[in-house]
């Protein structure tokens, strides 16, 4: 699980490992990591997701050994 | 096509050069640079965190959809990721085609895409305080202290 | 302003330097580059004639009006003149300012104005003859050969 | 009385000196020159004018001592 921007500011780590569960969706992951990181639940809203470099909504599922990201809205440019 | 996420100066000659093509009538260069100020704020610098790797498979996604939508000969797009100061480029893209409309066309419409689509993020650093910038043009809300990171 | 009509190379590196400036966004820059074919002719290469003086003056007029009507920083227009090869500049315009929309609008518009309003002509060499280019995108008259000149 | 581009070409120079006339216009000042390069006539519809580096109509008055330029269309860029 890769985090930026303001989520990796506020979870104070850019990088978790997270044990792999049959049936995991991006969902699923996103809340465990907000069980560990309660003060990340009011991004919820704005995020976006990816699997391995993919876009992804949020009922996709996760493959074993997928990296999953978390993706504020972005602002580059 | 040259498209690359780095943390080193980007260099205009070189995405103009990685664009040439002897069909090609119009080289359009756009670069993003960072300004002394944003919605009535004095920036003092950015901060530029990026998603490398994926980051430069959307922009080679787009790239590839800008240089079919527009008849491009060739494209170029570069991001700097880190630290940059005032007056230094942060985007750099360059479009090369047969004939001016579409080079302008094609540059603007990327430059969009890229601020839509692109997962890099900036954080804008002032004199007491600093946020990260999500989502385009917002004003950002005061983050936690730099220590807390 | 940099504005300048030369026989000598023109630089991008150098018109984005010229138009630099703490406040400025985004900076936009466009060259017209000699192609290698026009409406269905293979060129060999092109030669530009002009009125220098009152060229640089047109070129002055036109990029004081674009930074007024589009709010410019900055702004520089390059013309070259004499031999151009394929695949070298001929113009080279740059135009800074605070936001992207702003940039692409200035310098279309300012491509545009140039080639309807400065005195510089281009002739077409092909393998089989040559034409000066007279009015915007003409196909040209086959004209008298060179050592008539 | 300064030409270029194909105007030059076919005049075979590029740069003539004409004595001022009283009352001389940029149109009466052309037609002394198409009197010398009569193959220059076919050009005239299409061609603009200068006076001192400043784009004139072909009714106005032309100094003593001033520039006066034959403009092909222009087909810079």
């Amino acid at each position: 699980m890769l985090l930026f921007a303001s989520v990796a500011d506020r979870a104070g780590t850019r990088r978790l490992e997270l044990p792999h569960r049959d049936g995991d969706t991006v969902g699923a992951i996103r809340d465990r990591v907000i069980e560990r990181f309660p003060q990340l639940a009011d991004a919820i809203p704005t995020l976006m997701y990816a699997i391995d470099e993919e876009y992804a909504r949020e009922t996709d599922a996760v493959p074993a050994g997928a990296t999953v990201a978390l993706i504020p809205p972005v602002s580059g440019g | 096509m040259l498209i690359r996420v780095t943390p080193d100066e980007l260099n205009p000659g070189e995405a103009i050069a990685a664009v040439a093509s002897p069909a090609a009538g119009a080289i359009n260069v756009f670069l993003g640079v960072v300004r002394d100020n944003n919605l009535g704020r004095k920036v003092q610098y950015l901060e530029y965190d990026a998603y490398p790797s994926m980051a430069e498979k959307v922009m080679r996604e787009l790239a590839g959809e800008a240089k079919e939508r527009f008849g491009l000969e060739e494209c170029a797009v570069l991001h700097r990721t880190g630290r940059l100061e005032i007056g230094e480029t942060s985007l750099l893209i360059a479009v090369s085609c047969g004939h001016r409309a579409e080079s302008f066309e094609a540059g603007h419409w990327l430059v969009n895409e890229i601020k839509k689509k692109v997962p890099v993020w900036k954080k804008e650093v002032w004199e007491d305080g600093e946020a990260w910038i999500e989502g385009p043009e917002s004003l950002g809300m005061q983050q936690a202290p730099a220590t807390m990171r």
